[in-house]
């Protein structure tokens, strides 16, 4: 079980701030899990559609769309951040 | 060099925190503010609603801060950024940085603001007078381009 | 815009001072502060004491400000530079600078004191602890260098 | 006549804030200025010794040594600033 947090409006888009999912074993980057979520259904389609955009944090830190998920246990996905 | 970093909904007052840093330390020369405030874009916003990413907001200004200390010889620096409903007029973001000399704290202080605007997990929702949502500010490419200037060779 | 320029010798409020720029101006995205503070010079200083060419001082500034508004888009500008006897962590010199935008108002305050350090009629004599004087503050060739990077080119 | 003021330890060395000369026909430059008050004595000549660093302000502005006085009323010697 991992869990997945989403902010913004990546969070609108998906109907929901946060779920824990079970990650297939074929799935350990990134963009493995951003292409393994949008088969979960419309919603996560819509919101990932232009996924060069979307943000992603591994336990709290930046990280690349190739980076390896390892033994991450929280994945936030939101897009570019406005704050300041 | 001890960062504060706070994230908070309240407001803050920025002589309080130019205290902190000022008083009992009599090395300090310098002291920079910076505190950005809700704009009300020709007359047509209601509020910002500023969402946030708790934990990682406060890790990474962290973040940000121990860098802005292991590159200038500061006094003391503090980062304070809201989140919540903020009204046109009300601040959303203080940076204060003190150093021994000047060009330091102003660095330091732009440093600062550049990366939170580009990496702190915050995102700003628009609410016109007229109820309607405006919806989430895009991020500006301006801002991305901000921080290329602080790329050390 | 509309700049401040006082000579003075009293204590200043910079919340006070940043509060003239921002309230009622909803345009105001970004306040930037400068406060320059006595230091104790490794605890042997007993006062600076500071003297001004009244009349040319705030003329001077008011040129300077002059220029900055020129240069950035502004919408208000704040300085105020003390005088006469000002002991270690009391403040000698205050910009306040607002603009829209948050790069304006940070090179603004910037290019203020740059220049106020080094063209606004002002020295200072350093008192000892032990009753001496430590003579006249030497001008450093470093403040001239850093009026260079304002240079238009 | 026009007047002169002395600032920091311009003004200590001369031992006076300020005064009023009448400035010979001769004398028309800053630099000529301060030529001709070195010749008034010790104090003039100890104050303006290293005359390369003194500021000169004709009437509240910033002037070069090779300026022209013309019609300025106050002129003002001091040494490098070191406000801020």
């Amino acid at each position: 079980m991992i869990k997945l947090v989403y902010f913004a409006w990546v969070r609108e888009r998906i109907g929901k701030s946060e779920e824990e999912i079970v990650l297939p074993e074929s799935v350990s980057t990134v963009s493995g899990l951003l292409d393994h979520l949008k088969e979960r259904g419309e919603e996560y389609r819509y919101a990932l559609e232009h996924s060069e955009v979307i943000r992603v944090a591994l336990d709290h830190r930046h990280s690349q769309h190739d980076a390896e998920i390892g033994n991450a246990s929280e994945i936030a996905l939101f897009p570019p951040m406005t704050g300041g | 060099m001890i960062a504060t970093v706070l994230v908070q909904s309240e407001d803050f007052d920025i002589a309080a925190e130019i205290q902190k840093l000022t008083a009992g330390d009599r090395d300090v020369g310098a002291v920079v503010t910076f505190t950005g405030v809700c704009r009300d874009e020709a007359g047509k916003l209601s509020a910002l609603e500023l969402e946030h990413y708790p934990g990682m907001a406060e890790q990474e200004i962290e973040r940000i801060a121990k860098q802005a200390g292991k590159r200038w010889p500061l006094t003391g620096l503090i980062a304070i950024h809201r989140f919540g409903r903020i009204r046109p007029g009300e601040n959303i973001v203080l940076v204060v940085a003190a150093s021994k000399h000047r060009h330091a704290a102003f660095e330091a202080a732009s440093f600062m603001m550049d990366f939170m605007k580009s990496r702190a997990p915050f995102w700003k929702k628009e609410i016109f007078l007229d109820g309607t949502e405006g919806g989430w500010v895009d991020a500006r490419t301006k801002d991305d381009d901000a921080l290329d200037r602080w790329s050390e060779e």
